[in-house]
């Protein structure tokens, strides 16, 4: 079948992400909707990398992967720790600094 | 010999600065080195005079050149002295005159504290009008113009405690401005026209100029002639510049300064007889003020302030004559001479009256004072004979003749202007006849004034009462050395030009007509104030008498329009300055802070609107690339 | 192509030798050796973390880092001076990482800035001594909760975070790749190396702690967001190109590549990959660079992280992605320069005016500088848009200048203080200049060097870029600048007058006297502001012969 | 070559600046005298300039020329033709009487207010504006002269921000604040001007390729520099601007009163005196020899502009009762004159624009440090609070006199003869324009004579009865400037003649020839 079809399924992935990112209020979802970009974007280069033939799409997304552990790892950190410090991980909440 | 001329302006100019940075330790001197000087330059114009007599008639102009003043591509201002028939004239009666003045002052102002510097006032002003006469062009001219200018406001504010004073002053000299303005911008357009403003070539070129330009030169002298001469409509100012002290009034008011705009207008007399419109004008101004005065004189109790109007009506005469041409230059010029010298006199003698009467200047709280100061009544009626033209004396030989050069203009205009002159001489004996009466004849009519003083009439000294002799003198003879035989016209005549008019009606008639009315006009006076008693106080007088004694409502007039007009101008121009253009530009920082403050609203804390800007930017910015590559 | 064809892609017939297969990547370690040793001393950072004792940590870590960035710069340096900035500028590393002009004048840069940010992160002499141990400005246990017990304790027993000098490092190092990347994946490698120590970072501070995570959360969630979208466009330019090298990248774009299999011919010819990708790869970096309208995070990181971390970040990071972008717009897609210089205005323009308005009413003197920053991008897009050698170079020297304001900006933020800790309330600043002359005089210069006042570097630099703008044909967004940089004028002047003009209040902020190193930073910035301002020829040579990108 | 006579001229101010501000806190008057002597050497080093200028010589002479900023094309060049000489003569000439009029106004004031008031700092600010005025009258590089034209703004804002009328600030919290909005309000208006201007010079540099006076203007002379029309006029415009603020020109003037009363009269004297000059200075050396098309373009607009300057500043000035922004009105019609004489572009007009310049600078100087005097003595600067001072002060009052006869021109000082030689110079080419504008003498006298009326004469008030008269450092400060104005007014001759040659030169960069009179009278 046309490989186009998964650069579809990759695109509506990441605007999925994406609208999550927009919409939900809870930290750990936000990060998630953001690694559902990134995996998005890995879809988009497995198949670029079928497309032409060549092995640097298949690459990139494990590199994509480590990438993304280790913004896991970052991005955990700060959000536990602002939820042990205001035990509430809404972004909303954390709208200290604003004008 | 020319290089005196310089001397003639030194002398006094010295006094000025000398009095003026001397400081205290000179009070005791002062007026003595302002007189010195002054005496100094006369014996100088005296010595230069004789000289002139030595030469024949056309080697009689000397000049001397002393620096260049301005010089700039294309515009080239010397300072240059021209002393020729005319100016020599002047030079004698204003250091002659001022002198005498200076040696009356002496006494006049012995019991003011600020004495030395009335003096280096005085000596100032000589400089500055020695300058006005001597000049070689008109930008040097209009040095000693505002030179004198500044003088009269420095003099007439002498006592600037007086509020009426200062502000007098600083009316005189703003009504001087006016003419002043006339005067530089007739210099910028000789300057267009013949690229220079020195005398010599301007006047002998002026036949290569249009008519129009040589008409718009003549207007703008003429309008600063107005503001120095107080013709009408610049007139306003010499009625309060009698707030000066009375030898001021008579030097500079009476004297000298006032006439300065008759000298300007026979010295540039060859532009205007190109420019007859022009000449209409300066006639009808010379008339109309000629009157003007002389009614306004009839109406005033302050004896100043008649003598003032009586000035501004006689200039009126000179004016006249003036604009009538070659026919009334030279009588111009010699009743500007022999009014310097009654007029001089007179005012001279109304100081004296008010030294006598604790400076009292309302006739209607003098009367019979003939007996308390003898000397001043004689030399102040012989000057009351003067003015009025009274056969034999000064005045009857320079007024006469102008009356007859006005008839001999011819036509209409000769009518009208001989008959307004007729009318001015009547006036002038009515009034004048008015105030001796009010002032040495009658009873006495002066009481204690509020703290009790008792006036003294009393004589006053020598240094004021030798002045006043000899200009009785000059007020007696003058007119007869001038004018038996032409003296003074063949004088003159190389330097102003001479024709005589063919007058419709002969000069005997004239004469004889001059005579009637003169009788007519005391036997008026005589009439209303001679036979009965004068009131203590004015009464209320007719519509014309309570307009003539607030100058036929100029003042109102000059009050209404130009000091209100413009104080409103002034304050809405402030309120525009300060909430328009200043407004704008604090608006706009205003506006500014209003915008940011909106736009910051937009930063509200919220991770998920930052997102949603990034998103949407991103958007845009994806659709922006893919609609520049659509276009 | 073939589902076998494919297939023999990852697998190997039988018998063949594999060794021989794999070629050997060729490393010019000399080339790279300023990454290289930032990375290592980074890693010997956190084995001292390990091993070294908790006393002597603190100059464990200070010794190795300031060893570390001085022998980089020297490598930066040598590395010039041997010419590869100019004529042996090549790719390296198989194409990964170019060595040119532009990436060594920017590695230069970063480092210093790097080094003189380190002071100001090691200075431990302004907050007062607790339980009698020195203390910096991060927080004594990043780990703790604010105001609990366990925080306490960890101030009691006078722990510091020496983790933020690796942290340092590793961010450096990042930043040192990230301008002179030569392929999208080192690209994008290098943008997460240095964005995960940031935040990071920017969550340690010791005072106002919960301001700092919020912080640190807002930048980290925006920041993989932008990522993201970084990642998706550079998904889509391979797959439009086919590779990730600039260089074949830019051949596809203005089509002067020679060997086209079909599937390149047929994405070749999809001009929206080409665009959509593009344009997501700029919004990431304009994010980095804080650029309207992705500059919101800019305002509350800038306030909430630690001042030392604010000005670093803010210099070196501006630093960094704009070099990155330039070698992005100038290497890869100068064939699209009709189709991105257009946006590109529009974004520059409103980054000028929305920065300079915005920060009219400002209240607090980081979120001023924040503002200030942003307007100052907008200048450097002018610069970048020249699309000239003029243009590039301008840029270098605009962001040389820049840094270093900025970080001595910072530094004296960090000065005034009161019982709360840094005093950034602008009410505060009143009469500072009564108060200590020296201290406002010095920020006094930043402010006027920021205006662009004649004299100082701002001055130089601003004339540099506006007139590369002038010339590439931009003259309206050369009078936009001017306008703005009017307004902008205005909010300076606000704090020179507030702090030489209004009466001191009597509960103001006192100046710390701070040790040496704030000091040195201070001093090297006030000293680049002047010597940059009134003779600048020096360093515009550099950045002309610098000025030059290898393809 | 030879010695940088032009460097050495700014640079010692600056140093002597530098040096002043180091001098420790305690020895203030050891810093006044520093101050003074630097700025009486500078003086003479100005003179030095003066007599080594040979108006017959080359248009730029004591040039020097170093590579600066190769870059930018910039290089430091200097070079200074005969309106500029006269116009560094008068800032050195003026600045030691402003130091000497300004010897108390930078002391610390007396317990109870918490005014600060560096000594050191005020006059070292006083040396650094002098220096940057120098140089910028003496740079031929349109950069350099850009550079210090802005630069110049900083120590000015300082000046008048930080140092109020002591009359008007016992840690008074109002006056304060209202100094600061004056200060910034100064200092926002330059630099919007100083801004738009730079998008200028940046135009200038793309389209020359170099900043350099005399190279761009030969190009363009000889053909080799082709400027749009379009382009030319929008650089002219953009330095227009920036110098009408500077000058100030109607309607962008508001600054200057705000600025003149809050600050000390000195600095007040600096600021119209001395820095307001550059702008004007700069319309005839930059606008007109580098835009001539364009100026020439411009022209009617600007003289109309100039006119409604001179009519509206006499007009506001009739209406303040503030004495100091009497001043700086009277100086904004001032103005009008100059820019009336610059784009006459006749030889008379742009001579007594010159001159103007100069004369304008001596006689504000003499006013208003007078009434400087008077203000602090009297502790107010409101008109309505004065009256008989003539009585009491004899002497101040003489001086002030003197003063306002020369703002109102009078013939015989200084003003008189430039301003009638701006007036002719606009005669003979718009003689519209030349008689409304005469209308400003009368007003000039209106409010000079009011103000002095308003202030002099008249019953003395109780305030001022114990007012004492000028005392020996006051007066040695306004005597010489009354002694020149008397000297320029009878003898101009020397400032002429040095100006001639230029003003020849700067009218055949714009190809205008003066009018030839109908008539040929003159010999």
């Amino acid at each position: 079948m046309n490989p186009v079809n998964y650069l579809y399924l990759s695109a509506l992935l990441f605007t999925i992400g994406a609208t999550g990112v927009l919409i939900r209020r809870n930290a750990i979802v936000v990060f998630m909707c953001v690694e559902l970009m990134l995996n998005a974007c890995n879809l988009a280069f497995v198949t670029f990398s079928r497309m032409h033939g060549n092995l640097d799409g298949q690459v990139i997304a494990f590199f994509t992967m480590v990438v993304a552990a280790a913004e896991v790892v970052v991005g955990l950190a700060i959000i536990v720790s602002l939820f042990r410090s205001r035990h509430s991980a809404s972004v909303d909440d954390a709208s200290l600094m604003k004008l | 010999m020319e290089n005196l001329i310089a001397l003639l302006v030194a002398a006094p100019l010295l006094g000025a600065v000398v009095l003026l940075c001397g400081g205290r330790r000179l009070d005791a001197v002062g007026h003595w080195i302002g007189t010195l000087l002054s005496s100094a330059s006369f014996v100088i114009g005296v010595v230069l005079f004789t000289d002139l007599l030595g030469k024949n008639a056309e080697h009689r102009t000397l000049m001397q050149h002393l620096w260049t003043w301005v010089p700039v591509e294309g515009f080239q201002a010397d300072v240059t002295f021209r002393l020729d028939q005319l100016s020599m004239t002047f030079v004698l009666l204003i250091t002659g005159v001022g002198s005498l003045i200076h040696l009356y002052s002496v006494g006049y102002m012995e019991h003011d504290e600020r004495r030395r510097r009335f003096f280096g006032y005085l000596n100032l002003f000589l400089a500055a009008m020695l300058i006005l006469v001597l000049a070689d062009n008109y930008l040097l001219l209009y040095v000693g113009w505002e030179g004198v200018g500044l003088a009269s406001y420095l003099l007439i504010g002498f006592w600037q405690h007086k509020p009426s004073a200062a502000t007098a002053a600083k009316k005189a000299f703003l009504v001087n401005r006016v003419g002043d303005m006339g005067l530089s911008i007739a210099i910028m357009l000789m300057f267009t026209t013949f690229g220079t403003f020195a005398f010599g070539p301007v006047l002998s070129h002026v036949g290569d100029a249009s008519e129009g330009k040589l008409t718009g030169i003549a207007l703008m002298l003429l309008l600063a002639a107005c503001g120095k001469s107080a013709q009408v409509p610049l007139q306003s100012w010499l009625g309060d510049a009698m707030e000066g002290p009375t030898p001021v009034s008579a030097l500079i008011h009476a004297a000298t300064m006032v006439t300065a705009g008759v000298y300007l207008i026979v010295r540039s007399g060859a532009i205007f007889n190109a420019a007859p419109d022009a000449q209409l004008v300066v006639t009808v101004v010379g008339a109309v003020t000629l009157l003007f005065g002389a009614i306004v004189g009839c109406a005033k109790d302050d004896i100043k302030k008649a003598l003032a109007g009586s000035t501004m009506s006689q200039i009126g005469y000179m004016v006249l004559a003036a604009g009538l041409g070659p026919i009334g230059y030279v009588f111009a010029i010699m009743h500007l001479v022999t009014h310097g010298f009654f007029k001089a006199g007179l005012f001279l003698g109304a100081g004296s009256v008010m030294h006598g009467m604790n400076d009292e200047v309302d006739m209607r709280k003098y009367g019979g004072l003939r007996k308390y100061m003898p000397v001043t009544f004689i030399t102040f009626g012989l000057g009351y004979l003067a003015i009025i033209g009274f056969p034999g004396l000064s005045g009857f030989f320079s007024k006469d003749k102008i009356i007859e050069a006005a008839f001999a203009k011819g036509g209409t205009e000769g009518w009208i202007l001989g008959g307004a002159a007729l009318l001015g001489a009547a006036i002038t004996a009515f009034y004048m006849t008015r105030v001796m009466l009010m002032t040495f004849f009658g009873e006495k009519r002066w009481q204690p004034d509020e703290n009790g003083h008792e006036p003294h009439p009393h004589e006053s000294p020598r240094t004021m009462t030798i002045p006043m002799i000899v200009l009785a003198f000059g007020s007696v003879f003058a007119g007869g050395i001038f004018g038996i035989g032409d003296r003074f016209l063949h004088w003159l005549e190389p330097v102003t030009g001479h024709e005589e008019g063919n007058s419709p009606v002969s000069a005997l008639t004239v004469t004889l007509a001059t005579m009637v009315v003169l009788v007519i006009g005391v036997a008026i006076a005589w009439a209303q104030y001679g036979r009965r008693p004068v009131p203590a106080v004015a009464p209320r007088g007719s519509l014309l008498t309570r307009a003539a004694r607030r100058d036929l409502l100029q003042d109102d007039f000059n009050h209404v329009v130009l000091v209100r007009g413009g104080e409103h101008l002034t304050r809405s121009l402030v309120y525009v300055d300060h909430t328009l253009v200043d407004g704008v530009v604090n608006g706009t920082a205003a506006s500014m802070g209003g915008l940011s403050g909106r736009l910051r609203k937009l930063q509200n804390g919220y991770a998920r609107s930052y997102a949603v800007s990034m998103f949407g930017g991103a958007a845009i910015l994806v659709a922006a690339t893919l609609l520049m590559r659509a276009v | 192509m073939s589902a076998t064809a494919v297939h023999s892609l990852w697998t190997t017939a039988a018998g063949a030798d594999p060794i021989s297969k794999i070629p050997t990547p060729k490393i010019e370690y000399g080339q790279l050796s300023p990454t290289l040793i930032i990375l290592g001393a980074a890693l010997i950072g956190v084995l001292v973390e390990a091993f070294v004792p908790r006393k002597s940590r603190y100059y464990a870590q200070v010794f190795v880092s300031v060893v570390a960035l001085c022998a980089a710069f020297a490598a930066v340096v040598a590395l010039a001076a041997d010419g590869y900035g100019t004529t042996k500028a090549h790719i390296a590393a198989m194409g990964a990482i170019a060595v040119d002009g532009p990436s060594l004048f920017l590695q230069g840069v970063i480092l210093l800035s790097g080094l003189v940010g380190l002071f100001t992160f090691a200075e431990r002499r302004l907050d007062p001594e607790a339980h009698g141990n020195r203390v910096d400005s991060f927080a004594a246990q990043g780990a703790s909760v604010p105001g609990s017990d366990s925080e306490k304790a960890a101030v009691k027993a006078g722990f510091t975070t020496t983790e933020v000098f690796p942290l340092l490092l590793f961010a450096v190092s990042g930043m040192l790749v990230f301008p002179s990347a030569n392929d999208l994946l080192t690209l994008f490698v290098a943008l997460e190396v240095f964005s995960l120590p940031l935040y990071l970072l920017c969550a340690l501070a010791r005072r106002k702690r919960l301001l700092s995570q919020e912080a640190a959360v807002k930048y980290f969630l925006l920041g993989a967001f932008a990522s993201a979208f970084t990642l998706f466009g550079i998904a889509l330019l391979y797959g439009y190109a086919g590779s990730m090298s600039y260089a074949t990248i830019a051949q596809v774009v203005d089509g002067s590549i020679t060997n086209i299999n079909p599937a390149l011919a047929d994405t070749m010819g999809n001009d929206a990959l080409l665009l959509i990708g593009g344009a997501m790869i700029v919004m990431g970096l304009l994010f980095k660079v804080g650029a309207v309208p992705f500059h919101m995070w800019t305002p509350d990181v800038y306030q909430g992280a630690p001042t030392p971390v604010t000005g670093f970040m803010a210099a070196a990071t501006k630093v960094a992605a704009f070099g990155a972008l330039l070698r992005l717009l100038y290497v890869v897609l100068p064939g699209l320069r009709w189709d991105w210089r257009p946006v590109m205005w529009g974004v520059a323009i409103i980054t000028m005016l929305g920065g300079a308005i915005v920060a009219i009413t400002q209240t607090d003197i980081k979120r001023l500088l924040a503002y200030s920053s942003i307007a100052h991008a907008g200048f450097i897009l002018a610069g970048v848009i020249a699309t000239t050698r003029d243009g590039v170079s301008s840029v270098l020297f605009y962001l040389g200048a820049y840094s270093f304001v900025t970080i001595g900006a910072f530094a004296v933020v960090t000065l005034v203080r009161d019982a709360g800790g840094e005093a950034t309330h602008l009410s505060k600043w009143a009469g500072l200049g009564r108060r200590s002359p020296l201290v406002a005089a010095v920020f006094a210069v930043f402010l006027l060097s920021f205006a662009g006042i004649p004299l100082t570097a701002g001055f130089a630099g601003k004339f540099a870029v506006f007139k590369a703008a002038a010339a590439g044909g931009a003259a309206p967004l050369v009078v936009v600048g001017v306008l703005s940089s009017a307004i902008a004028a205005f909010f300076y002047i606000r704090v020179i007058v507030l702090m030489f003009f209004s009466e001191p209040r009597p509960d103001g902020p006192t100046v710390a006297v701070p040790s040496p190193l704030t000091m040195a930073t201070i001093g090297v910035a006030v000293a680049a502001t002047l010597v940059l301002g009134v003779a600048p020829q020096y360093f515009l040579d550099l950045a002309n012969q610098a000025g030059v990108f290898v393809r | 070559m030879s010695f940088p006579l032009l460097t050495a001229t700014a640079a010692l101010p600056a140093l002597g600046a530098v040096a002043t501000a180091a001098v420790p806190a305690a020895r203030r008057t050891a810093a006044k005298w520093l101050a003074l002597f630097v700025s009486l050497a500078t003086l003479a080093l100005g003179i030095v300039v003066l007599v080594r200028f040979d108006p017959g010589g080359d248009r730029y002479q004591l040039t020097e020329s170093h590579p600066w900023i190769a870059d930018f094309g910039v290089r430091y060049e200097l070079g200074v033709d005969g309106i500029a000489v006269a116009l560094i003569a008068l800032t050195a000439l003026l600045i030691p009487f402003v130091i000497l009029a300004g010897w108390h106004d930078a002391d610390p004031l007396e317990t109870g207010s918490k005014r600060w008031r560096p000594t050191q700092g005020f006059f070292a600010l006083i040396l650094a504006v002098e220096a940057m005025v120098i140089i910028s009258f003496e740079a031929t590089d349109v950069f350099l002269f850009y550079i210090f034209f802005e630069a110049m703004l900083i120590p000015m804002y300082f000046l008048i921000g930080g140092f109020g009328d002591r009359a008007h600030e016992h840690g008074d919290e109002a006056a304060a604040t209202q100094r600061s909005y004056a200060a910034v309000k100064f200092l926002l208006y330059n630099l919007v001007g100083g801004l738009i201007m730079l998008a200028a010079v940046i135009g200038l540099y793309v389209v020359a390729g170099n900043f350099s006076l005399a190279e761009i203007a030969q190009a363009r002379a000889n053909g080799t520099l082709h400027m749009a029309t379009n382009t030319e006029r929008w650089l002219f415009l953009g330095f227009f601007f920036a110098f009408a603020v500077k000058a100030p020109l109607w309607p962008l003037h508001t600054w200057l009163p705000n600025a003149m009363q809050e600050s000390t009269a000195p600095v007040a004297v600096l600021i119209t005196a001395v820095v307001d000059k550059v702008g004007t200075f700069a319309m005839l050396r930059f606008c007109l020899q580098l835009f001539p098309e364009a100026s020439k373009w411009a022209t009617p607009v600007i003289l109309v502009l100039a006119l409604i300057s001179i009519i509206y500043g006499a007009l506001l000035a009739v209406g303040q009762r503030d004495i100091k922004r009497l001043v700086a009105y009277a100086s904004i019609s001032h103005f009008g004159f100059i820019i009336l004489g610059i784009f006459a572009m006749t030889s008379q007009g742009q001579s007594g624009a010159t001159l103007y310049m100069v004369n304008h600078g001596i006689s504000t100087a003499a006013l208003m440090l007078v009434a400087g005097f008077l203000i602090s003595r009297r502790g107010s600067r409101l008109i309505a609070d004065y009256g008989g001072v003539q009585k009491v002060a004899p002497v101040l009052a003489g001086t002030f006199l003197i003063g306002s006869l020369a703002t109102l021109s009078l013939p015989g000082l200084a003003p008189f003869v430039s301003e009638f030689l701006v007036l002719v110079g606009t005669f003979t080419r718009y003689p519209a324009i030349g008689i409304i504008a005469t209308f400003g003498i009368v007003l000039a006298a209106l409010y000079t004579l009011v103000l002095y009326q308003r202030t002099m004469t008249g019953p003395v008030k109780p305030e001022v009865a114990a007012m004492p008269d000028l005392r020996p450092r006051e007066l040695l400060v306004v005597a010489p400037l009354i002694v020149l104005l008397i000297f320029l007014g009878v003898y101009p001759k020397p400032v002429t003649d040095i100006v001639n040659p230029s003003v020849k030169q700067t009218l055949s960069d714009v190809h205008k020839k003066d009018p030839k009179p109908s008539v040929e009278a003159a010999k």
